[in-house]
């Protein structure tokens, strides 16, 4: 797909502007790739990321869950697949990371048909990586994937059991002894949703936490896309929020810090949203830059047509 | 647009009239539900529903069974006919739909009723025809999720009219779905339209195709499909995520008309920056109606705006009220009528 | 040939070569290493439970060299004991980073424990062709797109309907229609259906059977039955939900005070603080109100009725304009993982994650 | 009555499950929709899957041009389709081996795992990925302070786009703590505070007026056009 404005012919008859404004898109595309792939590169070979300064929102989150006594319980829902876990495993791994940290009891569920096996992958990279006493069944479990959306929402609302039956090993829900007590989804001082879109945090807060906005705090981290429609429910709703990789960054930053042990590296696994800031800023750079000259043809235009 | 259909007042069909009946029966229905709680007993005894509950899992060993929580015959507690927590909900949803009646009522009854211009839905019969003019296609993308969302059905009530203009002007329609169902619906609604506008003959089922139910890879498919075709018109009209700005920028790049109407307000400003024309949110909602130039159906948009209006009002007293409340937190008549405007919204 | 043709015969080469010329520095580039672990699982009674073994063509012996995990019965089954000796038993393989199969080779040059994966390998080569395919098009459109997207249709469409299948009508309708057979073929855990739910599912199986009605040549009509039905319980269920969660909560979420005071910690009220409150709530409710006006379909647009339209457009665009700034950050970041698997996975140009002891 | 009969099918429908949602016993009557659509949808897939083989088919009957890739597209459907109905490969799941096909498909090292991680992964989220190159070209030619409502588009995306970097810390972390609010940072988040929650109020209200209307008038039967030909 061509940009459409491919013809050269007298091409050097018209302005610059006029040149620039029918530049092919493709230099464009080209722009963007350069953009993001020289930091890649850059920071890959160099190991260096850029600092980072938290914001409220991605402070909120940090204090929720290092407030939690130890052993609470903490509901994790993964409501993303493959395609957004470049925005979002970061913010999946720092999250089971603190919460593995402080101790916590991890139930992790999930209702996008993928976000099940995200959920295992993490589970993998973090809990049984670098947190080997950590055992299945007794600290966490992974609950697996259930169809029916807001449906499972509400039947969480009453009954776990039924809207979870058994796990993902197949182990049904009554004999996993994290869950013994476990009747309901208010039964959990915290609930954190990693959240694509729908459903995802959005449904979380109108079906379960307005139902108990006393009871349960709720904390999640989402993609650049749905952050705005979650803005408005900020801080009553959802206490903590992070919005897309850079919201990722900054609280990858602060859990980093927190854990951090003189004279050991950090664990690149867990540098990865920091990381990508590198690239983010050249391409923010970029788009700014293409308005800046698209506003310049604009008015140059504007100019030479009043003229 | 200034529409003054002059509708003899003709009698009331029958079947409108059972329509309005079962509305009716349904107010009534709860008319006595509503009186029997607020006269203060509350509970109905029903029957108890016994939720038959068996052994949970024949392949739970006995010592483990022991352990597990018991699941006897629960009877749960008698529970009241009506959720009197929703009956703010309740009276809503009467309100807007006695507001949509009436007007529907009026506008049949011929009463001239204004709509503003809509500058997508105008273009609508252009770039139809442009399609024409210039032989090539129009695309027709109904979003890509399934039967059970409302957007989705809202694109296929446009599909008719934009189908039925098409088999008009002897152009052809494709409508790539995303799922079977989208598919099977998809195919009703342009085949009766085509019947509709006369040209039964012109409609062909295999220009409405299923794809794959993967957002990307019903993406990949259309985009490349976009650019080998080049339709002349892009309709994008459902629920749309993340492919809205994928399709937008090949419809660009190719040069097609683009019309976009979505709900999806995350996905509002990449039709609104890559589209020639896009229905905001309500504004898509509204465009059969639009289209379909016939009284009843403008009416139901005239019921809109009560509805918006009344919304309006009440944000307005309620901002007054708590202001009123931060000066005066004690002045008794204020803060009654805070709490009334509350329950109005179920607060 | 056409130029066009030629240009990409050219690229192809290109390319071709410059990975050749990768291939031969350093370590080399796109190898996926794999750990094998054995499985041996005893059936407790492979005749009582009636289960075909399909599982037969799978059972690999095990292998003596590698660590071998015993797996005995199911938790849950009490009684295995030695009722029956039939065990099965496979090999899992499970991914690692090159760096472990470099120490494993050190350790001892003659261990199969982890070896390389050709399947893998292959895989991630394939990968990799289908990650550079899809960007092409940004180019125009060509054959190598072309193939991608032949697959990825064929391949997504199979998908879904495997998942529909297996993680929807196996559990929920043959789960509650023939709940023997789903517990002895596939999910021994399952709870046995409520009556309710039994009957749910009769009548979902019977909209099916009408939807499918179509492929019939005759009475197709019927399979509109189906839809009309799923599409008026659609707009039941959602003039519910849209009233309450949007109209109402969102109205009711809008009554703000235009005059707020905020008190600081020692109690007295922080004028600055509370100028900037107070302001924002005013822009937030006069905002509401002037959108709202624009949405209006029957009054035109002209007056005051006008001006307040004009005012909630002006908070649309910025409403897009916050939107739109707010996802290129995403959509930067998608990049990004496409752009590091290319450089990292494949190349292996960059290690960030120390997968190669670089 | 081929009409009339779905019309009053979704008419009683439609009021039966909007009546559900006040009375406590029936309140699950939407989540029982839900699965009895999801199983609906699962079954219909047939149709969806017969009208991918009837295209193709087609295509390739007539040597349509490009058929070569209509190969392409049966051929891996069929392939992938075989391969996870019947779970080729996958070994039961270890608490329950009797069970010959309790294990998942995506169990690591099968087929199944190896289709989705090297083919559908890929494929899909470099699709995805193709956004950040069309966030560009359009920026580039739609952000141009035309009028009002185009210069306050840009002008918002703009700030954003700057306060979500680093940039934005460079550029105005300098301002004095009086003048915090209108660090880039920070007014990035007011404008989301403030115009993005009213501009969004208002869309979800418009909305759900826009729905219930749109649901009414289905319910009512007066837009017939969804079964086809609006005036009929």
């Amino acid at each position: 797909m061509s940009g459409g404005n491919v013809n050269s012919t007298n091409a050097s008859a018209r302005p610059w502007f006029e040149r620039l404004d029918r530049v092919d898109r493709r230099w464009i595309f080209l722009l963007m790739f350069l953009a993001v792939s020289g930091p890649i590169l850059w920071i890959g070979v160099t190991g260096k990321t850029l600092p980072e300064a938290p914001t409220l929102a991605a402070r909120a989150v940090f204090q929720e869950i290092n407030q939690l006594p130890a052993r609470s319980l903490v509901l994790i829902s993964f409501d993303y697949d493959p395609a957004s876990a470049g925005e979002l495993q970061p913010m999946a791994t720092s999250l089971v990371r603190q919460c593995a940290a402080k101790n916590l009891r991890m139930v992790f569920i999930a209702l996008w048909p993928l976000g099940s096996q995200v959920a295992q992958q993490t589970i993998q990279d973090v809990i049984r990586d670098d947190y080997p006493a950590l055992k299945e069944g007794d600290d966490f479990v992974n609950m697996g994937y259930q169809a029916g959306n807001e449906a499972v929402m509400k039947l969480l609302l009453t009954d776990f059991a039924k809207a979870f039956p058994k796990d993902s090993r197949g182990e049904a829900t009554s004999n996993i002894p994290i869950l013994k007590d476990v009747k309901m989804v208010s039964q959990f001082p915290l609930l954190i949703s990693v959240s694509a879109g729908y459903p995802g945090s959005k449904e979380w807060v109108q079906y379960v936490i307005s139902a108990y906005n006393e009871k349960m705090n709720f904390v999640t981290g989402c993609t650049g896309v749905s952050a705005p429609q979650l803005y408005p429910y900020f801080p009553q709703q959802i206490a903590g929020l992070l919005g897309a990789i850079k919201g990722a960054a900054e609280y990858e930053s602060m859990v980093n810090e927190s854990l951090a042990v003189d004279g050991v590296a950090t664990a690149p696994k867990y540098l990865q949203a920091q990381r990508r800031m590198g690239p983010q800023l050249v391409a923010h750079l970029l788009m700014v830059g293409l308005i800046i000259v698209g506003n310049v043809i604009f008015f140059a235009r504007k100019r030479r047509g009043a003229a | 647009m200034r529409i003054t259909h002059k509708i003899p007042r003709r009698i009331v069909t029958n079947q409108s009239c059972k329509r309005v009946a079962a509305f009716v029966f349904m107010l009534m229905c709860y008319a006595g539900a509503f009186a029997f709680e607020t006269r203060g007993d509350g509970s109905v005894p029903i029957a108890p529903t016994a939720r038959i509950v068996v052994a949970q899992n024949t392949s739970t060993p006995p010592q483990e069974s022991a352990t597990s929580t018991p699941v006897a015959v629960s009877a749960t507690p008698a529970r009241p006919l009506f959720n009197s927590e929703k009956t703010a909900l309740l009276l809503w949803i009467v309100f807007i739909g006695a507001a949509v009646t009436v007007s529907v009522w009026l506008a049949k009854s011929g009463r001239p009723i204004r709509i503003r211009r809509i500058a997508a839905l105008e273009a609508v019969d252009n770039a139809v025809g442009r399609a024409t003019e210039m032989g090539r296609s129009i695309l027709f993308v109904p979003g890509i999720q399934d039967m059970d969302n409302i957007q989705t059905v809202a694109g296929l009530t446009m599909l008719g009219r934009v189908a039925k203009t098409a088999a008009e002007y002897d152009a052809t329609i494709e409508v790539p779905t995303c799922r079977s169902l989208v598919m099977e619906a998809a195919r009703d609604t342009v085949r009766a339209s085509y019947l509709s506008a006369g040209r039964a003959d012109g409609f062909s089922a295999d220009r409405i195709t299923y794809i794959t139910d993967d957002q990307f890879g019903y993406v990949a498919h259309v985009v490349g499909s976009m650019v080998r075709e080049k339709p002349a018109t892009c309709f994008y009209m459902g629920c749309f995520f993340a492919e809205s700005l994928i399709f937008a920028e090949t419809g660009n790049a190719i040069g097609a008309i683009q019309i976009a109407g979505t709900a999806e307000s995350s996905q509002l400003p990449f039709f609104v920056a890559a589209c020639d024309y896009t229905l905001i949110g309500e504004e898509f909602f509204a465009a059969s109606a639009y289209l379909s130039g016939e009284p009843a159906q403008l009416g139901t948009l005239r019921g809109q705006d009560v509805g918006k209006f009344a919304v309006g009002v009440l944000i307005v007293l309620g901002a007054l009220a708590s202001t009123i409340l931060i000066v005066t937190p004690n002045s008794a008549p204020v803060v009654w009528f805070f709490d009334i405007l509350q329950k109005v919204l179920g607060g | 040939m056409t130029r066009q043709a030629k240009t990409w015969l050219i690229i192809g080469a290109v390319f071709v070569a410059l990975i050749v010329v990768r291939g031969m520095i350093g370590q080399g580039l796109g190898r996926v290493y794999v750990k094998r672990t054995d499985v041996t699982v005893t059936l407790p009674d492979a005749a009582a439970a009636g289960a075909p073994s399909a599982s037969a063509n799978e059972s690999i012996n095990v292998s003596p060299s590698a660590a071998s995990t015993q797996v005995t019965g199911a938790p849950s089954s009490g009684t295995t004991s030695a009722t029956s000796a039939s065990t099965i038993s496979w090999q899992e393989w499970k991914q690692v980073p090159p760096l472990e199969f470099i120490a494993a080779q050190k350790a001892n040059p003659a261990q199969t424990e982890i070896a390389l994966s050709w399947p893998r390998t292959i895989g991630l080569w394939l990968a990799a062709f289908f990650t550079l395919a899809i960007f092409s098009f940004l180019y125009a459109d060509n054959p190598f797109y072309k193939i991608a997207e032949s697959l990825v249709v064929g391949v997504s469409a199979a998908y879904w309907g495997v998942i529909g299948f297996w993680d929807t009508l196996v559990p929920k309708m043959f789960g509650a229609l023939t709940p023997g057979l789903v517990k002895s073929l596939v999910q021994p855990s399952l709870v046995a259906p409520e009556r309710l739910q039994q009957i749910s599912m009769v009548f979902a199986l019977i909209l099916g059977v009408m939807m499918l009605w179509r492929l019939l040549p005759r009475g197709g009509w019927i399979s509109a039955w189906p839809l009309a039905f799923i599409v008026g319980v659609t707009a039941g269920l959602k003039i519910v939900s849209h009233v309450e969660s949007d109209l109402m909560a969102q109205a009711a979420a809008t009554m703000k005070p235009l005059v707020v005071s905020v008190t600081d910690a020692s109690g007295a009220t922080n004028m600055w603080d509370s100028w900037w409150a107070s302001v924002a709530n005013v822009l937030l409710v006069t905002g509401v109100i002037c959108c709202l006006t624009y949405f209006f379909f029957s009054v035109e647009h002209k007056g005051v009725v006008g001006g307040a339209a004009r005012v909630g457009i002006w908070y649309l665009m910025i409403t897009f304009g916050a939107s739109f700034g707010f996802t290129v950050m995403g959509r930067i970041a998608l990049l990004a993982a496409r752009v590091e698997f290319l450089f990292d996975d494949w190349l292996w140009l960059i290690d960030p994650n120390h997968f190669r002891g670089l | 009555m081929k009409r009339i009969i779905p019309m009053w099918i979704a008419i009683i429908g439609g009021f039966a499950m909007m009546l559900s949602s006040f009375v406590p016993l029936a309140e699950s009557a939407g989540e029982m929709f839900a699965d009895v659509f999801n199983v609906v949808a699962a079954i219909a897939f047939v149709l969806g899957a017969g009208s991918l083989a009837k295209q193709h088919l087609e295509k390739l009957s007539r040597r349509d041009a490009g058929w070569g890739y209509s190969i392409i597209t049966l051929g891996s459907f069929l392939i992938t389709l075989f391969i996870g109905l019947l779970k080729i490969g996958i070994h039961p799941n270890p608490s329950f081996p009797q069970a010959a096909y309790s294990g998942s498909n995506d169990a690591e090292g099968s087929a199944w795992s190896w289709i989705y991680e090297y083919m559908i992964t890929p494929l899909t989220s470099t699709m995805f990925a193709l956004l950040a190159f069309f966030v560009a070209s359009a920026a580039f030619r739609a952000f141009r302070a035309k009028n009002t409502e185009a210069i306050l588009l840009l002008v918002t995306a703009f700030i954003v786009l700057l306060g979500r970097t680093f940039a934005g810390v460079v550029l105005t972390g300098w301002f004095p703590d009086w003048a915090s609010g209108l660090r880039l940072e920070n007014l990035s988040i007011y404008v989301m505070q403030v115009f993005n929650t009213a501009g969004n109020r208002a869309i979800m209200i418009g909305i759900a007026l826009g729905v219930a209307a749109t649901g009414l008038r289905i319910l009512f039967g007066i837009d017939r056009s969804w079964l086809g030909g609006g005036d009929a």
